[in-house]
């Protein structure tokens, strides 16, 4: 496919970004807003999808130049041959485990059954990391993978028992009441769980390095606003993403938007998860799947 | 006359629906959240209809509908005609289309985005597939139903094959053609709904899944209830339709 | 009467069904000259419609030969049209394309097409049906219409298999009438199939009657009576009880079989 | 030697489509990942086939299926013939089938589950739903098509009622009904993979839809094929089943 | 001739079809006797038809009532059967299960029941075809299978609506001689509809011609004739030759109308 979403009307390289509604695409949505500010001869546009195999099939064949993807997606991905290459994270942390509220310690789990985004997803090796830490196996619950703004729906009609997922739909199933937090990802891989990606397609980037670098250079300056806190950056979020302002301010208390670099030791434990789950054959080196000169060019 | 007696009929099985759902939700006790009441639907659907909600994604999906539904029609009838006329190809074809056949549309969605992308065209395609096998074998049975007759007819005349395909094969052919077409119509329907659900932005089965994800289940009924009307509408135009050829081509003639 | 315009010679015919061969029709020798209206008598399932379908080109000699004009047949023409009995009119065209439409494969303008088609319609006497649809008539004019149909294309024969079979009683004596009528003013040679003692003694020149099993010819009667003949003169008479007799069914056995 | 020959015509089908694929490849320079080769698709087959995931799948597909299409018949021509004995109440429920029948099973998910909790429930009961509707409109049409000097001999003959419904009206209609049934099964295959693609943790749609998810397109491929093949074969033996009862019970005839 | 049976005093029957009022009987006066055979005789759509369905009670009157055996008919019964024109056998049931199921209503034993429908099957000579499927059977045995579930009933009436029209004319002689031996036999009542001349000249006691548009009786023939009639012989052409004088269709009238 034609790498690009083609010339907008002014002229400027049109870049077209797939997201699913989640708190963790936040830089993307503030490179939006803010983008006659932070972007000059680059357009970007967006495109939402519902499920994240849905916006694997864009971006695999090139209906889309990027994307805001979990991370071990984009590494099975680029396994399979897929020109991408991840250019920066999205956020760090903010990754709850939802329990129903009878549920009180991950032993209850047992038997039940966990929503999870993908199996391809930090949730999964979270869940994993949850279950084998409380001495229970991997086997020993059902899982169930769902769009992500399924999840509260399914747990409140009993489907699951749990669900662990990006935000705000933690934080949605915690102010509706329909669910609890009984752990967040931090208690697990403090700082090295890897979630989502700002990944772009290798043929977009040759064809148009001046635009990327004026992407990622905008993307890097948007992150940080999204994380500031202030009154503004609240009112941009709650724009992207119209959930009631008590589930947008927890979600955001858990997650932050910081360091988006992506390092070697983090990349090596997440390659390493992988195969022991047997989730991924031979996944790509650090060098052919991660891309720092954006992030590391932003710290120069 | 017959019409109001219909309407009639239809507000009786409407106050009856209405009071057995109250009924259901007395007796079983169910939480608003989990099975809304009668009224709580009736006001979500008027909020989504004055809200243009509604409209716009039933604009879209009709659109989506008539894009896919009348370019399959019109293909497969036209490769119908077409491969029932050269029997060799056609017992070629018929595996492959059998097989085909029972594949539920959405199933092919990774190849759909490959060929056709994103937005409307992965919709429009899921209807196309869903409407096309249905309508091309209809079409080729519909065409060795034809009176042997009217071959005998055209052979005995010396016809030439043009004439013969389409002044008298597709003539001929074409009342149980638009009967397919009429059973095409709701099930492509159907699943213009679950495609939207699964793949869409937009759309009727898109309202649905979105106000179920919000929980908002009344307006997941209400959703239901308008894609139901808008079957039955669209079941019962082509309904109309079939009659009205059928009048116009003679059909219960003797002959 | 001049030299046969048909001519069928040791024709036999075999149908090959679930891996049988069916015998229908066995050694039959036949010609029909020109001028002359034949009509094949027989009971249901003799081959009548199988002997006509080799006349017409729409079935093959198994063995022996049809030769029409002087040639072989190979398959179906314009110079034989078949009149099927019923009527294969084409139910989404009106009357009076019906007819146009046969004359498509001759190579003239619209207006001739029509003048003509317009001619025989008249002469069936449908001038005042032709925008009508064929399922706007009744039987009786439904089969004029094919009747015209057959005529206009001027062919050197019409076949007809047993075209009045489904009219009632009062319906077919009149079309049996107007029949005669037409053929006296365009002098076509016809071949009629039927199981109608009566209207083959009304309307053939000969009357070839048929044995089944396998089908074969039993007997050939020649009506010498001037048409249009008096159904109820003791001439025709004559010429019934003489077909009844050849059936066995004037009163005189009682030993009917079971196996009809 | 018919089989023999439709084998050959098949045989000759998969060559052209397998070389068209393989064709598709080389011309458009598809990458392995987006469209798998033929090859690819094979040896996925094979894997899915030794390792025991394949048959574990199909068995519980075909089990919710049975469980789904059985009832629903059964259930559906039970009420079919006895709601076609009374006009009135047939007018009554007509309305609310009309309106039902366009709405896709899957739409009805959360009250599915509200009612029948979750495993192998839900899907069985989308089958239902997919199954219900066309063959309860099948049955009273089949009903209303019978021949009306059938009913006349039987008040002519004082029959009694149950006699005529099931001596008479049973029989009468059920060639109808069958060809119904026939149609019904295409459609709740279709919706059983589509339902297992959305809610289910096992079955041939959720195959599909796991190695999609895992980006092993062969393996969807492979699934699809599958499908395909078990929804031709299910579809055949219903159409022997139906040409048997057809003749069993005289279809044919000229009465 | 005893009382008469069956009594239509001043009977009209309109149908309403599309908001129009179609008058189809106009004032019909007729009575039957017991162990009379009657043909009702008229051109397709004179209302043949809907005056048998009076008589069987499947019509009621519109205006003036029938009586049968002096009671008024207000719906179909057992004790006068209709034969209808297409035999209406159930194809899913054998040659004995059609005939067995019309003897149900009656309170007898299995056995009985198939004794009597054996015996009725043996009648019209089908004993060899009793476990057959009626799809098995030719057009003419099916007639027979359903005259003999008409007459195991018993009734005291057996209605015919063209009961042979399907039938070639070989095959409708044949079991016209068959019903002639079957009713002396078991004396039952018959009221025959019919577009055939000789039909009605072969089997009835009294024709009654019909008018159309209303329907309305032209003329009661009545044959004086002993049955079996033989017809070839001049009796039987002198009221042929009567009744299509009635009907126009001795050669003297050239003026055919066109509105077949
Ligand atoms: N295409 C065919 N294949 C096999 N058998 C055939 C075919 N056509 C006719 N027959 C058989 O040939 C025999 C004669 O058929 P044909 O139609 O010529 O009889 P017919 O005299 O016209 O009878 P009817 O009066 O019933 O029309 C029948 O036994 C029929 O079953
Ligand atoms: N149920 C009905 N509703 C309306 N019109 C009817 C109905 N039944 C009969 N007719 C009309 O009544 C007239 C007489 O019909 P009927 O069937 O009695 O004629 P028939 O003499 O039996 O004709 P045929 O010889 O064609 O059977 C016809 O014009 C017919 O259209
Ligand atoms: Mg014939
Ligand atoms: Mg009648």
């Amino acid at each position: 496919a034609e790498p690009g979403g083609g010339e907008s009307e002014s002229g400027d390289q049109v870049i077209q970004i797939g997201h699913l509604p989640i708190t963790h695409a936040a830089p993307a949505y503030f490179l939006d807003h803010y983008q006659d500010e932070l972007l000059d001869d680059v357009e970007l546009e967006l495109i939402q999808f519902n499920s994240w195999i849905e916006l694997m099939d864009a971006l695999n064949t090139g209906r889309i130049d990027g994307a805001s993807v979990l991370f071990e997606l984009a590494m099975k991905a680029r396994s399979q041959g897929i020109e991408i290459e991840t250019t920066a994270l999205g956020h760090r942390e903010g990754n709850p485990i939802i329990v129903d509220p009878e549920v009180d310690s991950v032993e209850d789990l047992k038997g039940e059954t966990v929503a999870i985004p993908h199996t391809l997803s930090a949730h999964n090796l979270l869940l994993e990391e949850m279950l084998t830490g409380a001495g229970l196996d991997y086997e020993d619950v059902e899982i169930s993978e769902m769009p992500p703004p399924e999840m509260p729906a399914a747990l409140s009609e009993g489907r699951v028992a749990s669900y662990v997922v990006a935000e705000p739909f933690g934080a949605l199933g915690v102010e509706n009441e329909i669910g609890k937090v009984m752990h967040q990802s931090s208690e697990f891989c403090p700082d090295n769980c890897l979630c989502c990606a700002f990944v772009l397609r290798e043929d977009t980037m040759e064809a148009f390095p001046e635009a990327t670098d004026e992407l990622m250079e905008g993307y890097l300056k948007a992150s940080e606003r999204a994380g500031d806190g202030s009154e503004e950056s609240m009112q941009v979020h709650a724009d992207y993403l119209p959930v009631d302002e008590g589930a947008l301010e927890l979600s955001l208390d858990w997650i932050s938007y910081d360091d988006l670099d992506i390092r070697e030791d983090e990349y090596a434990y997440l390659r390493e998860k992988l195969v022991e789950m047997e989730l991924v054959d031979g996944p790509p080196s650090f060098d052919a799947l991660v891309n720092r000169t954006h992030v590391q060019g932003g710290d120069d | 006359m017959d019409l109001l007696k219909s309407l009639g009929y239809a507000a009786i099985a409407f106050v009856i629906v209405i009071t057995a759902w109250q009924v259901v939700i007395w007796l079983g006790d169910y939480p608003e959240a989990l099975l809304p009441s009668p009224l709580a639907v009736f006001w979500g659907a008027v909020s989504i209809i004055q809200d243009g909600t509604l409209a716009e994604h039933v604009q879209i999906s009709l659109f989506r509908f008539f894009a896919g539904y009348l370019s399959a029609v019109f293909a497969a009838v036209v490769l119908g005609l077409l491969l029932s006329q050269t029997k060799h190809i056609w017992r070629i074809v018929d595996p492959i289309v059998q097989v085909l056949r029972p594949v539920a549309p959405v199933a092919w969605s990774p190849f759909i985005v490959l060929w056709f992308g994103i937005g409307n065209m992965p919709a429009i395609v899921v209807i196309f597939i869903a409407a096309f096998f249905p309508v091309l074998l209809s079409t080729v049975s519909a065409v060795n139903k034809i009176d042997a007759t009217y071959l005998k007819l055209a052979q005995n005349l010396e016809l030439s094959k043009t004439s013969l395909l389409w002044k008298i094969i597709f003539p001929a052919s074409f009342p149980y053609i638009a009967s397919g077409l009429h059973i095409a119509v709701g099930t492509a329907w159907i699943f213009l709904v679950a495609g939207e659900m699964i793949g869409a932005q937009s759309g009727l089965g898109y309202l649905i899944v979105d106000a179920r994800n919000a929980l908002d289940l009344d307006l997941v009924l209400a959703g239901i209830f308008f894609i139901g009307l808008l079957g039955l509408l669209l079941d019962k135009s082509l309904g109309l339709l079939e009659k009205w050829i059928g009048k116009q081509w003679g059909a219960g003639t003797s002959s | 009467m001049g030299e046969p315009l048909v001519q069928i010679e040791h024709v036999h015919k075999t149908f090959h069904k679930n891996n049988e061969n069916i015998n229908v029709l066995k050694d039959i020798n036949l010609s029909i000259a020109d001028g002359e209206t034949i009509a094949i008598l027989g009971k249901s399932g003799c081959g009548k419609s199988t002997l006509l379908n080799l006349i017409g080109g729409f079935h093959l000699p198994s063995d022996g030969q049809v030769l029409f004009d002087g040639e072989k047949v190979t398959g179906p023409s314009r110079r034989a049209i078949m009149l099927f009995q019923h009527y294969a009119l084409l139910p989404w065209k009106t009357v009076l394309a019906n007819v146009e439409l046969a004359l498509e494969p001759e190579q003239i303008s619209a207006e001739k097409r029509r003048e003509r088609a317009e001619r025989y319609l008249h002469l069936v006497g449908l001038s005042n049906n032709l925008q009508q649809f064929p399922s706007e008539l009744s039987g009786g004019m439904q089969q004029r219409v094919a009747i015209a149909r057959a005529l206009a294309t001027r062919p050197e024969m019409v076949l007809m298999d047993e075209p009045f079979a489904a009219l009632d009683t009062f319906t077919r004596y009149y079309l049996q009438d107007e029949l005669l009528k037409i053929q006296a003013q365009e002098s076509t040679n016809i071949v009629l199939v039927t199981h109608d003692i009566d209207e083959a003694v009304y309307l053939a020149d000969r009357i070839i009657v048929m044995d089944a099993n396998p089908g074969r010819i039993r007997r050939t009667v020649t009506i010498n009576l001037p048409k249009p003949r008096d159904r109820s003169h003791s001439n025709f008479q004559h010429y019934r009880k003489l077909i009844l007799d050849e059936f066995n069914f004037s009163r005189q056995n009682d030993d009917i079989e079971y196996n009809i």
